[in-house]
């Protein structure tokens, strides 16, 4: 027998990636409570696993576990060795998206056992259930499978499952604006990764050994080099909502809230910024121009949401809304990483985890407010505080977090960036102050909408059996507490994150 | 052009084949093709002999097993639940005639002129096998030729049938040292290609009142 | 036992504390008595430690409790003079408005007091911690942390539109406000030879800059000074304090203007003390703190004199009293180069007003309280009268108002007093001051003023209540936080060298070692008097002692000459030109009074008015790309696609057909390239 | 002695002072002969003895017209009269403006608390008064302290008798008896009182001792302020042995008086914003004064 002590990381990265999507393969056959229990069962271990992984990491915080798997055909004769493409590793960058898709992969799994009930005011959803946790646990394997890839064709593969995956969950209850709003998550996000293939290919055609090594990029001639990452960023802008692709986003809020949660606040989006965050990490010598790129592009994105968010009266586009601008703050942070401030791209990979938490804190609550009064419009809620203390303990924490309120963990990050930005001086601290005005408005407006929402006197009567509503409660609560604390154990995670130089 | 046992073998093909092709009767049209594939077969097994290769006998064994015997049972089983009168072609009887004779004579002299832009071996260049390629290669385009002019489905099945024989045939003159086993593998696939589509006819028979290919596109709605 | 330790077992307690009631919070009373206890034992320990600091004259600081790396912070919790003089007012108000608490907060069952006691101990705790670190990043992040939790007690009766309103307005305001100090931090951070938040090196990096580039160093002040003025309500940045005081539950409003505007003055104290070392930069940014208190003084008192509502009244007035706060400090740290013993008794007349604001004013919102929680209005004019049913209320509320208004005998003459003293002593080097502090002795009278109106409508006078009012005292609970609070008021009062032998202390602290003069040549040696002498000479005297002595015994002689006719007492109603009319018909509305001296100044505060977001439409469609990209690009896209599926009919025949040309098609090209024979 | 001096200047030549401006000039301006000159005592001593008529039962109105008497001794205490004020060392200029106040936060406090509509008038008459006429004596006090170098009353006279007049102390002098009339409630500046309009404004419901302790206040109020302007603004005869300091004193003080009294006959009464205004425009002098003695002149 094992002693638990020995299993070292690289033992679990198998298991990790296998039990969501064996609990996929599962789910498909399995009816409504069967497969709440199968799906919580299977999002558990992964958790689990997750957490064996991660914490066996932190003892040495600076290696890199490696599991390689497979070696890519050689179609290019042999002149050169096949590069080795399937590899599970798992690194500190990678055990800080995996806690960020785990944790909340498991909190959505359990949320959504209550959410999608027959009681749910909203969308009363009675079969199909098996289906939905199928296509989630999928989606949960992908964002694992992207958080321990080895390499840039692995996460590329993951990527596309994930593509595909949010157009089957965003599409989950069929109707008009949900086909319609799947649909358009997929071409944009499939046309992003097109993106993402030219950019492996010329990967591929310019570098003899291991083209498709995260460090590639440094290795490329200069020029090469910025047309790679700009391709990479593309693919990035595309899956992260960013602009000029930002549009599928608050569309694909038609999805049930869970999803929204998953997909549009810690998993799907969030790999996006991850793939740039990668890039930053690993190569050294991106120009000057391509950080230009990435920062005002974002800048742009982040203020265009501002603008939008005045004609705004739904609470989920809201939010989504707000995801977008809060990629904008990771890529900024990866941006001025780029530019060689290790403070703003440390701040930029804290933001990651807890814009996951406090987002996906935020779009729990929204979700229990819509799946108690059937409503999200702003103009037609009012005193929900008063019906739903936690709702609105949840909301206010999360507003709280995304908009920087110390001591909540997206103060901390956005500390960290807007330290980065002044540190650099120059255009990066006018971007830093640009974000730090940002903030300030963000911050107004969510304070408007969480008190017009949840303060005065009630819109609707007292929820109906609160004690069944225990997963979606359970799940605000751990989210909110995570929100407080989760610096105190990413920033030591964070800190080992090299930037490339 | 001389006589030859495999020749006038081959001539047998066509000719059954060209009236399993045409007869209106499926039930005749079925009988055709069964005696098209006992010609078939008896060129396999003339191959056999003239080349002198012994896993010819198992294509022998393996062609008179399905196309002779069960392809036709299988057509049988259909033919007996449904009107046995093919729908009316896109072309009359006449007409489909001389364009399906003038079909294969071209394309018999065509294939049979430029074998080397074919099949550019050397076997494939002497005769007989020079002009039994060119007999699969017509029988094949007659396969096509029914399954694009025909619209009962059960033709549209024998027009397949058709189609493979010819390949099947050419295999023969390019690839006679194919193993036998192979060879089983393929015909028998075949069957069970013709069985599958037997059975989705049947449905589509018993959705639509009619084995009408044209009227296919009905079911996308 | 370390005595930091103390302080740091308070805070504890108080986290226990809140956790503890949040539990309880269903059972009201019990929640309010065991908050009380907590907050009680906490105080008392930071009390005591915050009283040894003073007494010994020596910081005590602790370990780190927790280190953040990457910005090389880490969280020492340090009490120095300054600190310990926040931690005193601080404990003492904690503990009065709590117990206060208990009762006021029986009445209204609609709000769960889940979101009062919990909160409440927070907020105390990082009251408690802001002013005990000595790091800008923990500052920071307690100092919001502190606008969060008042924030969620501004906002407690969140069916009221008014307090909504206020809570929205107070937390933007100052959350942007924070923003600015956060950047100025930053940019100090940034130019700092070693790069920390802390004190030390923060200084270290203002010295430097001051030397390159003092045009940053002037934002950074600017910055730091906007933003800890707008917590400490000072104008035009201090707007949200008359909307978000008075609707806070009474005992909290007690705390935000007894105690967290406060922190706004040690924040401005703490950056030119801590963080900027002494230069010309003092001086100007001192002349700009005292003018921006005197338009505090000014604008403020003259509004509350035209507010019918008791407990706007009070907001306007802290925003003045904050005014004279500010003035000192500006004194003080305008001098603070040139003549430092003027610069000396300014700032220690600063932080005295301070303390003995936060006594009155704490008081004084407590006062109104228990009228509110008696009558149930806080309009001035619904109810009147109340010392004929609420004595005890009302002399407290009578001597905090006197002292408020800097009645001779009380504690807000002393540091008023001192103010002046300092400011216009002060004007012989930087004549700008002597106008500042004419203003603000006129302003005094204002206070005095509308003082009189609180007092005269609220307290004295006939009782006007209506008939459901219960007529009698609030409980004992609600009688012994006022009292314990109207102490100090006399106390420091009567003997103002008491104050001021620990101020000094925390003024010490704060000044470069040697800097300021010894206590007995600033203030005499007499305990019983203040005998200031500031430029050498002795330029003023306040002695309460042998003056309330002298006024006593002209009461005697006066009450004496007033027996010598043996008049006989007879009562009588009220004449009224010899008509008779209901009281209440001829009462004196609250608007009148002073209505021909307010019309001057009607217009000095106007309200704010609401932003109405203009909502740009054509932007909207610009940034629409669906509408104008992708969603053409998709109709081009789908026309092609038709003209491709018009191919595919659906029959096999076709397909084949199809495939019959292609490969017709394949063989010709292939033919044609050569290929063939 | 001083204490005696100073007491006995207010509390027996205030009221006898009243009764010199009443027989000399009221009546004579009126072409009458007016009461006796200590007619102002025989009022007072008769209102001692006079029933005490109560309608509101207000501890604020029993000890109202006590704390104003007391505070009016008090700031007499603190005024140097001719020589050092005896509580002089325990109070300097500030306490002093404070001290005066006292007394009108009693007049007020007793108008709000006696709550008949006449007196909450008369009383925010008061305030309003007191806003715009204290802030002239505390600016003319503040000019003669920068002047001075020192905030205590004594020094400033001392130094005005050594340095001789001054443009600002003159400036000054001239602001502070354009309010003197005003600080001690005569015509045109009789407003919170207006008898004929308000019937005594905030002393309307008083009768008795305590109309008597108001008005006595009131008489020893006229010589305080005078004193201030006279020992502080007009130096001259500083120095002079005992006797002889006070007495030039007290001929400044009834000089004063006088001066304020034929005012006090010749004008109707202003309306309040008249008032304000008119102060407004004095306490600009009074500014004027100042801004001449920071720039030392």
């Amino acid at each position: 027998m094992i002693a638990i002590a020995e299993i070292s990381a690289r033992d679990l990265l198998v298991p990790l990636v296998a039990a969501p999507l064996i609990g996929a393969l599962l789910c498909v056959f399995l009816k409504r409570r069967a497969s709440d229990y199968v799906a919580a069962i299977f999002a558990t271990i992964t958790l689990v696993l997750a957490a064996g992984a991660i914490g066996n990491l932190f003892s040495d915080l600076d290696a890199t576990h490696r599991v390689p798997l497979g070696w890519l055909v050689n179609i290019a004769g042999e002149s050169r060795p096949a590069p080795l493409v399937f590899e599970l590793s798992i690194d500190a960058l990678g055990a800080l998206m995996l806690f960020v898709v785990t944790v909340i992969g498991f909190l959505v799994v359990i949320y959504s056992s209550e959410y999608l009930s027959p009681r749910n005011v909203e969308h009363p959803v009675a079969n199909g259930k098996g289906r939905y946790y199928a296509w989630l646990l999928l989606f949960v394997g992908a964002m694992v499978g992207i958080a321990l890839a080895g390499n840039f064709f692995q996460l590329f593969i993951f990527w596309e499952i994930t593509t595909l995956c949010s157009w089957a969950l965003i599409s989950y209850y069929q109707d008009e604006a949900s086909l319609r709003a799947g649909f358009k998550a997929l071409i944009m996000t499939a046309i992003g990764g097109l993106f993402f293939v030219l950019a492996l290919v010329l990967m591929y055609l310019n570098l003899d050994t291991d083209p498709f090594a995260f460090d590639a990029l440094g290795r490329l001639a200069p020029g090469l080099r910025s047309l790679v990452f700009v391709f990479l960023l593309v693919a990035a802008w595309a899956k992260a909502a960013q602009f000029p692709f930002f549009t599928w986003l608050p569309d694909a809020m038609a999805a049930p809230t869970p999803i929204s949660c998953y997909l549009h606040a810690a998993a799907m989006v969030k790999a996006g910024v991850y793939l740039i965050a990668r890039v930053v990490s690993a190569s050294y010598g991106l120009s000057y121009g391509v950080g230009l790129l990435t920062g005002i592009m974002a800048l742009a994105t982040i203020f265009i949401v501002v603008f939008l968010f005045l004609f705004q009266d739904d609470l989920k586009k809201i939010l989504a809304l707000s995801t977008i601008s809060h990629l904008g703050y990771i890529l900024i942070g990866c941006a001025l990483g780029a530019w060689g401030s290790a403070t703003a791209f440390q701040g930029g990979l804290l933001h990651i985890a807890a814009h996951g938490c406090g987002k996906g804190l935020l779009f729990l609550s929204v979700g229990m407010i819509t799946y108690f009064t059937g409503t999200r419009r702003i103009s037609e809620l009012s005193g929900v505080g008063r019906r739903l203390p936690i709702v609105a303990v949840g909301f206010f924490v999360g507003a709280f977090t995304v908009t920087g309120v110390p001591p909540l963990a997206g103060f901390w990050s956005k500390f960290l960036i807007l330290t980065g930005g002044l540190e650099l001086g120059g255009f990066a601290a006018v971007i830093a102050i640009l974000l730090l005005i940002e903030s300030m408005i963000a911050f107004g407006f969510f304070l408007w909408v969480g008190q017009r929402v949840f303060f005065g006197s009630p819109s609707f009567d007292a929820p109906p059996a609160k004690a069944v509503a225990w997963p979606m409660t359970t799940a605000v609560i751990i989210l909110a507490v995570l929100c407080l604390v989760v610096t105190l154990f990413a920033l030591p995670v964070i800190q080992h994150i090299p930037l490339g130089m | 052009m001389y006589p030859s046992p495999i020749l006038t073998l081959t001539l047998g093909v066509l000719i059954t084949g060209v009236a399993a092709a045409e007869l209106r009767n499926l039930a005749a049209s079925t009988w055709a093709y069964l005696v098209h594939s006992l010609f078939l077969a008896g060129t396999f097994a003339a191959f056999a002999i003239v080349t002198d290769s012994p896993q010819l006998y198992w294509w022998v064994l393996a062609a008179v097993l399905t196309k002779v015997i069960f392809i036709p049972l299988l057509l049988r089983w259909y033919i007996i639940r449904h009107p046995a009168t093919e729908l009316r072609p896109t072309l009359g009887l006449r007409l489909s005639l001389v364009i399906l004779s003038l079909l294969l004579i071209v394309f018999f002299k065509l294939v049979h002129t430029h074998m080397n832009f074919i099949a550019p071996t050397e076997a494939a260049s002497l005769e007989p096998a020079r002009s039994n390629l060119a007999v699969a290669f017509t029988v094949f385009a007659m396969g096509l030729y029914v399954l694009v002019t025909r619209r009962d489905a059960v033709k549209n099945v024998i027009g397949l049938c058709l189609l493979e024989n010819g390949a099947h045939l050419s295999l023969v003159v390019l690839a006679p040292t194919l193993p036998g086993t192979l060879f089983i593998g393929l015909v028998t696939n075949v069957t069970l290609f013709v069985w599958v589509l037997i059975y989705v006819t049947s449905g589509i028979y018993q959705l639509l009142g009619s084995p009408d290919t044209f009227r296919l596109s009905e079911l996308r709605r | 036992m370390a005595v930091i330790d103390l302080l740091i077992g308070a805070l504890i307690l108080l986290v226990v504390g809140a956790a503890v009631t949040a539990l309880l919070a269903k059972r009201r009373a019990m929640c309010g008595y065991v908050a009380f206890l907590f907050v009680a034992v906490a105080s008392v320990w930071v009390g005591v430690a915050a009283f040894h600091v003073l007494s010994t004259g020596s910081p005590i600081a602790g370990a780190p409790v927790l280190t953040i790396a990457p910005l090389n912070s880490s969280l020492v919790f340090t009490v120095d003079g300054l600190s310990a003089v926040f931690l005193l007012i601080t404990s003492l108000i904690a503990v009065c408005t709590t117990l206060f608490s208990v009762r006021y907060m029986l009445v209204d069952e609609r709000y769960s007091l889940v979101r009062y006691y919990p909160i409440l101990l927070l907020f105390f705790a990082s009251v408690i911690s802001v002013v005990s670190v000595r790091n800008m990043l923990f500052f920071l992040v307690f100092w919001e942390f502190m606008t969060l939790a008042s924030y969620v007690l501004v906002v407690f009766e969140t069916d009221n539109a008014d307090a909504r309103r206020a809570g929205l307005q107070y937390f933007i305001a100052t959350h942007i406000a924070t923003g600015g100090i956060l950047l100025a931090t930053i940019l100090l951070y940034t130019n700092a030879p070693v790069k920390s938040f802390e004190f030390e090196a923060l200084l270290e990096s203002t010295r430097a800059l001051m030397a390159t580039s003092p045009a940053l160093i002037h934002l950074i002040l600017a910055l730091f000074v906007i933003g800890f003025a707008t917590k400490a309500g000072i104008l035009p940045f201090g707007f949200w304090l008359p909307n978000a005081h008075p609707v806070a539950p009474s005992p909290f409003s007690a705390v935000l203007s007894g105690c967290m505007v406060k922190i706004g003055v040690y924040g401005v104290l703490v950056v030119f003390t801590s963080l900027t070392p002494l230069s010309h930069f003092t001086t100007v940014w001192g002349v700009w703190i005292a003018v921006l208190g005197t338009v505090s003084i000014f604008v403020a008192s003259l509004t509350a004199l035209q507010q019918t509502d008791s407990k706007r009244l009070l907001a306007f007035s802290t925003i003045g009293q904050m005014g004279y706060i500010w003035l000192a400090l500006g004194v003080g740290l305008a001098l603070l180069r040139i003549s430092p013993a003027v610069a000396v008794v300014a700032l220690m007349a600063g932080l005295f007003h301070l303390v003995n604001h936060a006594c009155f004013k704490s008081l004084l919102f407590l006062n109104a309280g228990a009228a509110l929680y008696r009558t149930g209005t806080r309009d001035m004019d619904k109810a009147g009268g109340l010392m004929r049913i609420m004595p005890v209320t009302a002399v407290t509320a009578i001597i905090a108002a006197l002292a408020i208004s800097g009645i001779p005998g009380l504690n807000g003459f002393a540091s008023k007093w001192l103010i002046f003293e300092s400011g216009i002593v002060g004007g012989f080097e930087i004549p700008l001051l002597v106008f500042l502090v004419v203003v603000a002795i006129f302003i005094s009278a204002v206070t005095l003023a509308y003082y009189m109106k609180f007092l005269g409508m609220v307290f004295v006078g006939k009782l006007h209540i209506g008939q459901e009012v219960e007529r009698r005292e609030v409980p004992v609970s609600m009688l012994v936080p006022q009292v314990l609070m109207a102490i100090p008021c006399v106390a420091f009062g009567v003997l103002p060298m008491l104050a001021l032998k620990y101020l000094y202390v925390a003024a010490n602290g704060i000044l470069p070692a040697g800097y300021s003069p010894a206590f007995a040549s600033l203030f005499g040696s007499s305990p019983l008097a203040v005998n200031l002498s500031l430029s050498g000479l002795r330029s003023g005297a306040w002695g309460p002692v042998a003056i309330l002595v002298a006024f006593v015994g002209c009461l005697v002689l006066g009450y004496l000459i007033s027996r010598m006719g043996a008049a006989q007492t007879r009562e009588v109603p009220m004449w009224l030109c010899g008509e008779e009319h209901d009281f209440s018909e001829v009462r004196y509305p609250v608007h009148s009074f002073l209505l021909t001296f307010n019309r001057y100044f009607a217009k000095l505060y106007p309200p704010i008015p609401v932003p109405r977001l203009p909502r740009p439409t054509a932007i909207l469609k610009l940034l629409d790309i669906d509408r104008w990209l992708y969603y053409p690009g998709l109709r081009w896209g789908e026309r092609i696609i038709r003209v491709i599926s018009a191919t595919h009919a659906g029959f096999p025949q076709l397909y084949v057909l199809w495939m019959i040309v292609g490969a017709a098609l394949a063989v010709i090209v292939l033919f044609s390239m050569g290929g063939g024979p | 002695m001083t204490f005696a001096i100073n007491l006995g200047l207010v509390l027996l030549i205030g009221p006898l002072l009243a009764g010199v401006v009443r027989k000399v000039v009221r009546a004579r301006v009126h072409s009458r002969k007016g009461p006796p000159i200590v007619q102002p005592f025989y009022d007072l001593f008769k209102l001692l003895g006079k029933e005490d008529l109560q309608s509101v039962a207000s501890q604020v109105v029993q000890y109202a017209p006590l704390v104003a008497f007391a505070s009016v001794l008090v700031a007499a205490l603190l005024t140097p009269m001719g020589m050092r004020a005896p509580l002089g060392q325990y109070g300097d200029m500030i306490v002093f403006a404070y001290f005066i106040t006292i007394a009108a936060v009693a007049v007020v406090m007793t108008g709000l608390a006696c709550s008949s509509p006449y007196s909450m008038m008369g009383a925010g008459r008061e305030v309003m008064m007191h806003l715009v006429v204290e802030p002239v004596l505390i600016i003319c006090l503040i000019t003669a302290a920068i002047k001075a170098g020192s905030l205590l009353m004594w020094d400033m006279a001392a130094w005005n008798y050594v340095n001789g007049p001054a443009i600002s102390m003159v400036a000054a002098a001239v602001a502070l008896f354009l309010a003197l009339q005003a600080q001690v409630g005569k015509l045109p500046f009789d407003i919170p009182e207006a008898d004929q309009e308000i019937m005594g404004g905030p002393f309307i419901e008083l009768s008795g001792p305590k109309l008597a302790m108001f008005q006595w206040a009131f008489f020893a109020r006229q010589v305080v302020y005078a004193s201030v302007l006279a020992v502080i603004f007009i130096p001259w005869g500083l120095t002079f042995a005992f006797p002889w300091n006070v007495g030039a004193h007290l001929l400044k003080v009834i000089v004063l008086i006088v001066l304020v009294g034929v005012i006090d006959v010749v004008n109707p009464r202003l309306r309040i914003d008249q008032a304000m205004s008119y102060f407004f425009g004095v306490i600009f002098v009074a500014l004027v004064a100042m801004a001449f003695a920071l720039i030392g002149a």
